[in-house]
């Protein structure tokens, strides 16, 4: 093993039986101890840290401003989030607006596929609603101008990498063909297994969606012999968007190092 | 502490906004969905109408 | 002055419950009217179907 794998091996190995995770579990707790949450601090933390799945729901609900930093308004403000949860599904019910007719536009995929990814992390219902409701509007409105200059990090960070995967790339002309959508609207949901997905998402949650790029960058490394030997764009595509599920860990792992190698690990301000 | 005190109620009003907000729009669809279902009942009402006035004028 | 900020905070969240609470009412009102035209049109699809039948029969 090279020293870079070593490390890799061993921070996917750590990450899964959860050493690493106390130290990082404590410090959080005491973020969460906080009267006033310092939004500020968590965003940092999900961005050095997986999140102990345990408080994931808390500080994503927090950071997508489901709940307030104040923890004294969290019983209140959950109750009136909860109350137009209940209002706006029984309303739905009323109409009967939820049937097999209900017209699908390309949008509602994207929105459909991200929910039900969503629904396997996240297990009050009501959490559920308004984490995907929060989650999908940050993709429309902070990341609006973000995600469609994704595809060009991409290439620019997989020739980085591997500049030969990404001539084999070009010589299929499968640069533009891609899938795009399914890497950086959808977020990987549906691509990935929901337990390894979270963790990419804590970083989208937190602030950051340059961490898709180095998602799909590491799954072109991943799976580097299997895309060689495919020689059209065609293959190349179909093959990757249904990619085998047993690496998923260990590439979120690697994805997360490689962003953390070209972007910098963010610091805790004091 | 003032602009705390001050954080923290906005924190709780935006909260309370939007669940207003929301029943609003539940309003504004309940009353389109009024405006269709008439529609339909006279669109259905007319139909009658006519299928009598054919059938009377069969006999 | 910090009571008068948290008191001035309790009014607005007051206020905006109930113009909630009224929302709500009127949501309500119109919740009862869509389910009586929900049943008056299935009313006269039912009836409808048994005048079909009925022809059909006399055929």
């Amino acid at each position: 093993m090279t020293e870079d794998s070593q490390r890799n091996f061993r921070s996917v190995y750590y990450e899964k039986v959860g050493f690493r995770g106390v130290e990082e579990k404590k410090s959080l707790e005491i973020l969460l101890k906080d009267d006033r949450l310092d939004i500020e601090k968590l965003c940092t933390f999900s961005q050095r840290f997986p999140l102990p799945s345990m408080y994931r729901a808390l500080v994503w609900k927090v950071l997508l401003g489901i709940l307030p930093p104040h923890h004294e308004s969290h019983a209140q403000v959950m109750m009136y989030r909860k109350e137009q949860y209940s209002d706006v599904l029984h309303a739905l019910r009323v109409v009967r607006f939820v049937s097999d007719a209900t017209p699908q536009e390309p949008e509602d995929e994207v929105f459909l596929a991200i929910a039900k990814a969503m629904e396997e992390m996240v297990e009050d219902s009501v959490d559920c609603y308004w984490i995907i409701r929060c989650f999908v509007n940050q993709l429309n409105s902070k990341y609006r101008d973000s995600l469609p200059q994704l595809p060009k990090a991409f290439e620019q960070y997989l020739n980085l990498e591997d500049s030969r995967l990404l001539s084999h790339l070009k010589t299929c002309s499968a640069v533009s063909k891609l899938p795009y959508d399914l890497w950086f609207k959808r977020c990987f949901a549906g691509c990935l297994p929901e337990s390894s997905l979270q963790r990419v998402w804590d970083k989208v949650v937190s602030g950051s969606c340059k961490i898709l790029v180095f998602v799909a960058v590491e799954i072109l490394l991943t799976f580097k012999i299997k895309v060689m030997a495919l020689n059209s764009a065609e293959k190349i595509t179909k093959f990757l968007e249904n990619i085998p599920q047993d690496s998923s860990d260990a590439i979120v792992s690697k994805a997360i190092d490689l962003w953390h190698k070209h972007c910098g690990t963010p610091v805790h301000s004091a | 502490y003032l602009e705390d005190v001050k954080l923290q109620a906005r924190g709780q009003l935006q909260a309370a906004e939007s669940r207003y907000e929301a029943q609003k729009r539940i309003t504004q669809a309940f009353e389109l969905e009024i405006l269709d279902l008439y529609g339909r009942l006279e669109k259905d009402g007319l139909l009658k109408k006519l299928e009598e006035e054919k059938t009377e004028a069969a006999e």
